[in-house]
């Protein structure tokens, strides 16, 4: 327990919320207004930590590891309770604890077990922000299954008519990945001379060549393969099926059409991310010989998402099925931009983690408000709803052409450097991305078209235009929308050193 | 005689007991099988007891110290086995061991 | 950077596109509170932005009188991106020649049509949030002429795209309009991505966003490849192209901007004059660098083909706004093909000119139909005694667009006309000639169509007597951009127009100053395009006035009048039966193969990549349902398959397990024997 | 050095204090006529708290009692483990639904009598000790899966355990007359060296490796002594019993069988493996000793693969959690496969983790049982609202089961995989983690009846027993405590392996 | 003669083996298993375990043996049983011929150096009983022994005595 003396300030904000959670615990059940407010006051405590962090301490010069404590956890088994931040994490982190911030209002609509629910949205908080912040393996794998549970009952306790089969299906996906995951922390760990789950020194040794698996396999070979090969595959998988890349993605539609408006938010903007953050923190760098020679592997991924979650997206009737599709899509210039490692497109696949994060998570919420006015999202039942509800038409409008990368918003950015990132390295793929990015317009113009505009449907003409509350849960996300559309650096500023980093790792 | 053939007896008498409780349709030659194979372990003992006979009288007498408690072992065991068996049989009113099968798959 | 110009210059220029952008802000968060709905800040801001422009223009003009190269570069005055050094994106300011022109003519045409708006849009539910969108429309037209780099550019670009989406939706409960503008974004944006293509490529391979910096750096790559264009350039040139015939609605993308007209009537001026179409045309012209002499070609054949062809659908339509969209479809045929062939100036010229005296018609055509409520050109007919001024400037419009010497358009279609000829004359082959023969065709018929369009509703008898009898005059904040506008399209070309703009364009990167045999042939070539011209022009009007004004018997005396045209006289009735048993027939037929071709194929395409993506989608849904959630489901299945195997071993019956107890203690002890 | 008598009776004083407590509950019951049945539990609940004290005042330094009782940290580790468990079973006796009113003395005797084998058991490497400590819990175990005597179900749970357990003793004991015969001795300590070829045979004086020279008779020997252990510890093929025994037997004295009879079962698995195979025995020992490795990896294999896959059909809470402990015998055994001191720390620290998240569960499914009548995973619809308590406890258990983080059952689990993988059994950390992922389709199916499902209105809701919830509340923070900071049991893992090798 | 004894010994007990497993008759069954019993304690006679035998005789036959009758006559024979599976036919066929093998080869590898006849058994009975007195050699076994049988006594006793019928189970409703 020595280490709770040496507690630093990343580690309040990821435990913040967990005291929240105790705290919610102990208030009655019958305390709903207290309950909310303890909720939100947590996650803006966090949340304002956080942003302090970002402004103040942290050197965004430096592409090394920051505010890094270290204090021996399990002794004997080199386990540390080891955390930090770079340019990497810390945005992320930022985002994370925003989205908390604006998904508390938009659970205030919650009427079942109102102490179960913020007691496990806060612990969830605390799982995503530990992720995050780990810097040793063991506490990242950690911090990452802690995530699983209280998703697992948000999504089938609060969630729609299906919740049962989403919340299995989100459970059994994930968990599959994680296990992946463990054997290939396992194998890391014994293959590390010496045994090590420090990710910096994991990824010293993975780019010295010395994570080859000749500790742990004859010659490093399995079954034909290197074991960096298998070390990336399983990793790989692990991390795809969170972000979620094609052919791991069906539980995505699933889990975010069924889950509770404020869960969708946080699954689409940020839960998602924890696939790509792992990919960069852990997957690639610790597997960089396998990763160079599945590069166009993993752009045909890329491609195939962008293309095929667009071509998905507009079939969809359901709106939020529509988004959660979209998703699927954005995701795909990550991988690509990934895949392409350059300067460029790494930094545009991380912006587009962030970008995706924010407007993303703006349309869920506006598809929240709708279905709680209409208590259905089929695009095809409403219509002109920009005539009763103008300011939500507004905040929609901005959503939508943010996600659909609009220049002078967020979108824009982080999908033009991914894609002309990559270009360098994947002319065709890009010249077939692209194709995604028309199809994305097009979907989300079509449903725009027929949700606000048109003719009024009269069973909705009396439908409240959106309330202060619901302002208040999108109002930071599209100021975000716009910000990170137009200064992007201060964001990019933040990442770059630390990417210029991980491309010194990866550098063959 | 050698060794190896009392070993061989023994072999035998504990396949016949494993024949015995697997193959026969009462409870009763079910504990008569386990009889069997006690007695087959108990045959081993004393041929090695016999066998150690010139290396002290501790170490000659290990194997037969053995079969003794084995003998008491199997009293016990018969005498739960049997309590088992009418109590099943009491409340199954069958004797067969196919028939109490309430608990299955 | 040029002597005189500096800090102060910097400031009034970026001033230029950011009033309208503050504007923009201003207007849609407080606008709708603040008096008259706010509409003053706009107008006020584009007021300013188009006296800084028309002072900047001078201050050109005056201080570096006719200097081809002049220009003025502020790069990096906002890093976007940051980067290492050539990679990164920032906003910057280029100012020459092209842009000073640009900015003035398009802050005053904008400023205009803000300030009719007011009168015109009067009582709108959305009065204030469409004067913001204009504003942003400005912004971004007015950034995108003064950008240094494809960045900059290319956001100023998707902004006015994202404009035209508003504004055309402007009356989104008609789900005509909703449907346009869906498509008009929808259909620029097949052309952005392409643009967006482009300048991936020239980015990768010359390492900057920088106009200046890669008119410098095509010369070097073209020396490197032995003076041919390498095929990664001649790509880039061609999408980047692609993005300039989505936006300036070139064949095959060109069906969005009639649906367009489903916005109010300043937007379309706006589109139709100042901004979006006039992008595209201006994007041609900054990237003419990067058009290898093939893709050139292609530029060419595109302009003009479009151009006939819409002026042939312009010819049967009606709708006073749906022939005015199809005329600037063909007018800016003109100008692509015009730039294609390297008249570059020529082609520029027609877009300045162009902006006035399309401006000034539609808003016109937005004053008459603010007085009669319909759009429909057989309901008018007579308005000219209603509406004196309105008719008075339209008509001078009118003659400009047709070509009537003395007018704007004379001057720059003649420009346009000239270097066809002269390309077709210097290369003579079919090919190249074919550019030239569209043009003169279809400048004939765009008198034609223009003329008819003023004939049926200001001449004659009124059609329709209630709405004749409630036609007014409009107020003078709508008539007074008129007059602007009839001004300019009257004097643009005298004025300062013609010999600006080919000093102008002596200044073009990838210009080339004809020499020798080339330059003979095309003084020989202007000067039988003047001819030409005229005579098409002539004869469209000609056509219009026998056809629709004097009927049948007026027909007669204009034969008598004008010998000249001794055939015409003579087959008097002749062309009018040829015309309305074979032409009428014949170019109704066209037109229809053309919008079948257009509604099927075009459309098809662009609207029906929603249905082409539902046929993808509905395919990958399947596949979703069964094969990807099938894996998932056969591993459940397996489990249970593995479930009902176990059943089979727990039988219940105790023999049984001590069998199989035997038997894996039987296989144990084998396994261990074995190894 | 030679100890003396009264120090020798001091060493084995637990036991001695667990067998009179044990006749002192049946005595007393007697003479209060079965009236006073909580009493009699309070006894037993003394006498365990007894020998639980003198477990803890016991002299830390290894010793031998009456030359073939091991007494020595490993030991005391198992058997604080077992009076732990019996205590628990105890609390869960108490409020179990299906416990006869009459016969409370039976069942204490017979429960700290099984207690009683179950210590000596996990102290000793004498074949004879080892038998009838075997036989003395078996017999007890025997009559305590029967110990519902109204109850058909109980009756046939009983008879299948006899049989099974019978069969497999006695060829357990066939076996190791072989393994007798081999070497001269009783004492497994001893073998291990005669077996090398080490030390003489006392019978003949010669000494051989008879790893090479006796290789099949070895390995016979071994495997159908190992029967014997599979058996107790429910490994594939020799699990049969289990799912019929545990389902039919009263959940208290399941909960015993699963855990502290399957936990001293371990104990002396590893005890006596450590004291066959020790690590440098020789050529002969070190290949014979890798053979059983892969045997034993297959077995684990096998057992957590077939436990699983056969959890997922279950209705019944008591059969799934019998399948699924089978399935944590294949993981615990896993460790033992690695045939090493790491691998064999695993194993233990694994119990460990399995003592809290399964007797939580046994705990809860007690009270379910209580507040719906029966023990179907369908009549727990939405009762996790009703009880709010115990099916967050249950939650958290079953996390553990699962083996996520931050549990203890995935740090037992994560230690296993290294431990395996570190010993050159790859393969069988990633069958292990396929099965993981197969036990969440049932474990779950628990959380979703409890929280997914729409509540029934049928189900009373009981308050439960104060000292179950407690005990609830205990077994859950061991559980997510115990997962964050396994330090101190890891040290003690550590220690006492070290002393057995 | 020992060579007799020992086929004779071996004989009846295996022979008695058999027929107790093959008799269509449960009490024939269980007399043959009286002379595997018998053979057994022969051969511990023949292998100089003179106490054992005597100890055989007198709890096998006497004791388990009875026990198994009484079974019997508290119960009731299936009239089915009377068929014998041709399960144990193959079993037996199999099974016996192999474990002679196994115990053979097992036999051959321990001893094979040293294969051949017996050392000479050594009077023990006495020895046997003092055994257990020696604080380091049996007591345990010897009193845990008694536990076991306590144990199982009262085991046994609670199964088999007969209560008055059980109160229905309470049933929380």
């Amino acid at each position: 327990m020595g280490w709770l003396s040496s507690i630093d300030v990343l580690s309040w904000i990821v435990f913040l919320p967990t005291f929240g959670a105790l705290a919610i615990l102990l208030l009655p059940s019958a305390a709903k207004r207290a309950i909310q407010r303890v909720a939100f006051g947590a996650a803006l405590l966090a949340f304002a930590l956080n942003l302090w962090v970002y402004l103040v301490p942290f050197d965004r010069t430096k592409g090394a590891m920051q505010l890094v404590t270290e204090a021996n956890w399990i002794p004997g088994f080199d386990i540390f309770y080891r955390v930090g931040v770079d340019g990497i994490s810390l945005p992320l982190l930022l985002l994370n604890t925003l989205l908390f911030v604006c998904a508390v209002p938009a659970s205030f609509t919650i009427e079942k077990g109102v102490k179960g629910y913020f007691a496990l949205f806060l612990l969830l908080e605390t799982g995503v922000s530990g992720v995050f912040v780990s810097l040793d393996f063991f506490l990242f794998y950690v911090f990452w299954e802690v995530m699983l549970l209280p998703m697992y009952f948000l999504i089938g306790v609060w969630g729609g008519p299906r919740r049962e089969y989403a919340a299995i299906k989100f459970f059994l996906y994930t968990l599959v990945g994680s296990v992946l995951m463990l054997v290939a922390l396992v194998a890391v760990y014994l293959d590390a001379q010496p045994h090590t789950f420090s990710i910096p020194k994991l990824q010293e040794l993975a780019q010295r060549g010395a994570l080859d698996g000749r500790h742990l396999l004859e010659n490093g070979i399995l079954l034909g393969l290197p074991f960096q090969t298998w070390l990336f595959a399983f990793l790989f998988i692990g991390f795809a099926i969170k972000v979620p890349v094609f052919p791991f993605h069906t539980w995505l539609p699933d889990a975010h059409v069924e889950a509770p408006t404020p869960i969708s938010v946080i699954l689409a903007g940020i839960l998602l991310k924890l696939g790509g953050y792992g990919m960069l923190r852990i997957n690639f760098p610790l597997a960089p010989q396998a990763f160079h020679d599945a590069g166009t592997f993993l752009a045909v991924l890329g491609v195939i998402n962008i293309v095929y979650g667009a071509f998905v997206a507009m079939a969809q009737t359901d709106f939020k099925k529509l988004v959660a599709y979209s998703s699927v899509s954005h995701m795909g210039y990550m991988l690509l931009g990934f895949a392409a490692c350059t300067t460029w497109s790494v930094n545009g696949a991380m912006l587009q983690m962030l970008t995706h994060g924010v407007s993303s998570a703006m349309l869920f919420l506006i598809v929240g408000v709708v279905y709680d006015r209409a208590h259905h999202r089929e695009i095809a039942k409403f219509g002109g709803l920009s005539q009763r509800m103008p300011l939500y038409f507004g905040l929609s409008t901005l959503g939508i052409f943010t996600s659909l990368g609009l220049p002078g918003l967020a979108g824009f950015v982080s999908e033009a450097m991914a894609l002309a990132g990559s270009y360098e390295r994947f002319p065709t793929f890009v010249m077939i991305s692209v194709i995604g990015v028309v199809i994305t317009a097009a979907f989300f113009l079509w449903t725009i078209q027929r949700v606000f505009l048109g003719p009024l449907n009269e069973k909705y003409a009396t439908l409240p235009d959106i309330s202060a509350r619901e302002v208040v849960s999108q109002a930071p996300l599209a100021v975000l929308c716009v910000a990170l559309g137009i200064f992007p650096v201060i964001v990019l500023n933040w990442q770059g050193p630390a990417i210029a980093e991980f491309l010194r790792l990866l550098a063959r | 005689m050698s060794l190896g053939a009392y070993l061989a007896v023994a072999a035998a008498l504990f396949v016949l007991g494993l024949a015995m409780m697997i193959a026969r349709r009462n409870l009763i030659y079910i504990l008569m099988g386990i009889e069997l194979i006690l007695n087959a372990a108990n045959l081993n003992f004393v041929a090695f007891s016999r066998h150690a006979a010139n290396a002290g009288t501790e170490v000659a007498l290990r194997g037969q110290v053995f079969a003794l408690i084995v003998i008491l072992l199997a009293v016990a065991e018969a005498a739960v086995a049997l309590a088992i068996v009418l109590h099943v049989f009491r409340l199954f009113d069958s004797i067969r061991p196919e028939d109490p099968d309430l608990l299955r798959e | 950077m040029p002597p005189g110009f500096g800090h102060a210059d910097l400031l009034r220029l970026a001033a230029i596109p950011l009033l309208p952008l503050v504007a923009f802000f201003v207007q849609t968060l407080l606008g709708r509170f603040g008096p008259r709905k706010g509409d003053w800040i706009p107008v006020l801001a584009l007021g300013i932005a188009a006296v800084l422009g028309v002072v900047e223009f001078g201050k050109v003009i005056i201080q570096k009188p006719w200097d081809p190269a002049f220009r003025a570069e502020w790069p990096g005055l906002f890093d976007w991106i940051p980067g290492a050094a050539g990679a990164k994106a920032s906003f910057g300011i280029l100012y020459d020649n092209l842009s000073a022109t640009m900015t003035a003519a398009v802050g005053l045409v904008a400023f205009l049509i803000h300030l009719f708006s007011v009168g015109y849009m009067h009582g709108d539910r959305r009065y204030a949030s469409f004067f913001a969108h204009l504003s942003l429309f400005s912004f971004g037209m007015l950034g995108l002429v003064l950008s240094d780099n494809f960045v900059s550019f290319f956001v100023c670009w998707e902004v006015m795209g994202l404009c035209s989406y508003l504004l055309i939706g402007h009356f989104s409960e008609k789900p005509s309009a909703a449907a346009a503008c869906k498509k008009a974004f929808l259909t620029t944006r097949i052309g952005d991505v392409c643009l967006f293509l482009g300048i991936a490529i020239l980015w990768t391979r010359l390492g900057t966003f920088r106009f200046t910096e890669l008119w410098e750096a095509v010369p070097r790559v073209l020396a490197e490849n032995g003076g041919a264009y390498p095929g990664w350039l001649v790509a880039a040139g061609l999408l980047i192209f692609g993005g300039a015939v989505g936006k300036s609605a070139q064949f095959p993308l060109h069906v969005w901007l009639p649906d367009a007209m489903e916005g109010p009537t300043p937007v379309s001026a706006m589109i139709h004059a100042a901004t979006m179409v006039a992008a595209g045309v201006f994007l041609t012209a900054r990237a003419f660098l990067f058009l290898s002499p093939e893709a050139r070609l292609v530029v060419a054949l595109v302009g003009s083909f479009t151009a006939i062809f819409a002026a042939t659908i312009g010819i049967c339509q009606t709708d006073i706004k749906r022939v005015l969209a199809y005329s600037t479809v063909s007018q800016l045929g003109y100008m692509i093909a015009g730039i294609g062939v390297g008249g570059i100036a020529a082609g520029l010229f027609h877009m300045i000119t162009h902006a006035t005296f399309k401006a000034c018609l539609f808003l016109g055509s937005g004053s008459v139909i603010h007085a009669v409520h319909t759009q429909e050109m057989p309901q008018m007919g007579g308005l000219r005694r209603r509406m004196p001024i309105t008719y008075g400037t339209m008509l001078v419009s009118t003659l400009a667009i047709a070509g009537v010497p003395l007018f704007a358009g004379f001057y720059s279609k003649d420009a346009i006309l000239g270097s066809v000829l002269a390309h077709a004359m210097e290369r003579r082959s079919l090919v190249d000639a074919l550019p030239a023969i569209f043009l003169f065709v279809a400048a004939g018929m765009t008198a034609f169509y223009m003329f008819r369009l003023l004939i049926l509703t200001f001449h004659g008898a009124p059609r329709d007597r209630h709405a004749f009898e409630h036609a007014h005059e409009s107020p003078p904040v709508m008539t007074i951009p008129l007059f602007i506008l009839a001004f300019f399209a009257l004097s643009g070309g005298w004025l300062f127009g013609r010999s600006w703009f080919l000093q102008l364009g002596k200044g073009l990167p990838g210009m080339v100053e004809p020499t020798g045999h080339a330059a003979e042939v095309e003084h020989e070539a202007h000067g039988l395009a003047l001819g030409g011209s005229l005579l098409a022009a002539g004869l469209g009007i000609l056509l219009a006035f026998a056809f629709y004004q004097w009927k049948k018997l007026s027909a007669a005396a204009w034969a008598q009048r004008w010998g000249a045209v001794h055939r015409c006289v003579k087959n008097k009735y002749y062309v009018d039966e040829f015309y309305l048993a074979t032409v009428v027939p014949l170019v109704l037929g066209l037109t229809a193969v053309q919008r079948w071709f257009d509604v099927r194929i075009v459309d098809g395409l662009v609207d029906g990549a929603g249905a082409l993506g539902r046929l993808g989608a509905a395919i990958s849904g399947w596949f979703d349902r069964w094969v990807v959630d099938g894996a998932v489901n056969l591993v459940g299945w397996l489990t249970q398959l593995w479930g009902g195997v176990a059943r089979l071993f727990q039988t219940g019956r105790i023999q049984t397990y001590v069998a199989f107890g035997v038997a894996g203690a039987v296989a144990a002890a084998a396994l261990v024997l074995m190894a | 050095m030679p100890s003396t008598y009264a120090e020798d009776l001091a060493r084995i004083l637990p036991e001695t204090v667990l067998a009179l407590g044990a006749c002192a509950a049946l005595v007393a019951d007697l003479l209060w006529r079965g009236r006073e049945t909580r009493r009699v539990g309070w006894i037993a609940l003394a006498s365990i708290a007894a020998s639980l004290l003198a477990l803890l005042r016991q002299d830390p330094a290894p010793a031998i009692a009456f030359g073939m009782v091991t007494v020595d940290g490993f030991g005391a580790l198992f058997k604080v483990f077992v009076a732990a468990t019996l205590a628990v079973v105890v609390l869960f006796a108490a409020s179990a639904r299906e416990m006869p009113r009459h016969g409370a003395g039976e069942f204490y005797f017979l429960l700290l009598s099984a207690g009683v084998g179950a210590f000596f058991l996990v102290s000793t490497t004498n074949l004879l000790l080892l038998v009838l400590s075997l036989e003395t819990l078996g017999l007890a175990s025997y009559v305590l899966a029967g110990f519902a005597k109204g109850d058909r179900r109980s009756a046939e749970a009983a008879l299948k355990y006899l049989v099974f357990g019978a069969a497999a003793t006695g060829v357990m004991l066939f076996g190791l007359s072989i393994l007798f015969g081999l070497t001269g001795t009783l004492e497994a300590r001893e073998m291990a060296g005669i077996l090398a070829g080490k030390a003489a045979d006392p019978a003949t004086g010669i000494a051989l490796d008879r790893f090479r020279a006796a290789g099949p008779a070895v390995a016979i020997a071994v495997v159908l002594a190992l029967v014997g252990f599979g058996y107790k510890v429910s490994a594939v093929p020799f699990h049969w019993w289990a799912p019929d025994v545990y389902e039919g037997a009263p959940t208290p004295v399941t909960t015993f069988l699963a855990v502290a009879s399957k936990g001293a079962a371990f104990g002396a698995l590893l005890r006596f493996g450590a004291a066959l195979l020790p690590p440098g025995g020789g050529e002969g020992a070190t290949a014979f000793s890798g053979k059983l490795g892969h045997l034993l990896a297959l077995l684990s294999a096998l057992t957590m693969t077939f436990g699983n896959l056969a959890a997922v059909r279950q209705n019944n809470l008591k059969r799934l959690l019998a399948y699924s402990s089978i399935a944590h015998a294949g993981y615990t055994l896993m460790g033992v496969a690695a045939m090493n001191p790491a691998g064999f720390e695993a194993s233990v620290f694994y119990l460990f983790a399995y003592y809290f998240m399964n007797l939580g569960a046994f705990g809860a499914v007690i009270y379910y049982a209580r507040s719906t009548g029966n023990e179907d995973i369908g009549s727990l619809r939405g009762l996790g609202w009703r009880a709010p308590f115990v099916s967050v406890c249950v939650v958290v258990f079953l996390i553990s089961l699962v083996g996520i983080p931050p549990s203890i059952g995935f740090f037992g689990k994560y230690y296993l995989f290294m431990a395996a993988w570190d010993s050159g059994l790859g393969w069988l950390t990633v069958v292990a983690a396929a099965n993981a992922v197969v036990s969440l389709f049932y474990y779950f199916r628990i959380a979703k009846a409890l929280y997914l499902v729409p509540e029934s209105e049928a189900v009373a809701y009981h308050r439960p027993v104060p000292a179950l919830a407690a005990l609830l509340g205990l077994l859950t923070v061991g559980t997510v405590g115990l997962g964050l900071f396994p330090k101190s049991i890891l040290a003690a893992c550590a220690e006492s392996v070290r002393l057995i090798f | 003669m020992e060579r007799i004894a020992f086929a004779l010994f071996a004989a009846v007990a295996l022979g008695g083996g058999l027929v107790a497993l093959f008799h269509r008759s449960i009490v024939h069954s269980a007399f043959a298993l009286m002379a595997t019993f018998l053979g057994v304690s022969g051969l511990f006679v023949l292998l100089g375990a003179d106490f054992l035998a005597v100890v055989q005789l007198l709890i096998y036959v006497g004791g388990i043996l009875v026990l198994i009758l009484f079974g019997l006559m508290l119960t009731r024979p299936d009239p089915a049983e009377r068929k014998v599976r041709r399960v144990a036919f193959v079993l037996t066929a199999v099974a016996v011929p192999a474990a002679l093998l196994v115990g053979k080869i097992a036999a051959a590898g321990r001893w094979a150096a040293e294969e051949g006849k017996l050392p000479e058994p050594q009077p023990a009975a006495r020895e046997l009983g003092l055994l257990f007195l020696l604080k380091d050699a049996y007591l345990i076994p010897f009193e845990l022994a008694a536990f076991l049988l306590t144990v199982a006594l009262v085991g046994a006793v609670y199964l088999a005595r007969q209560t008055p019928p059980p109160p229905p189970p309470e049933e929380p409703r």
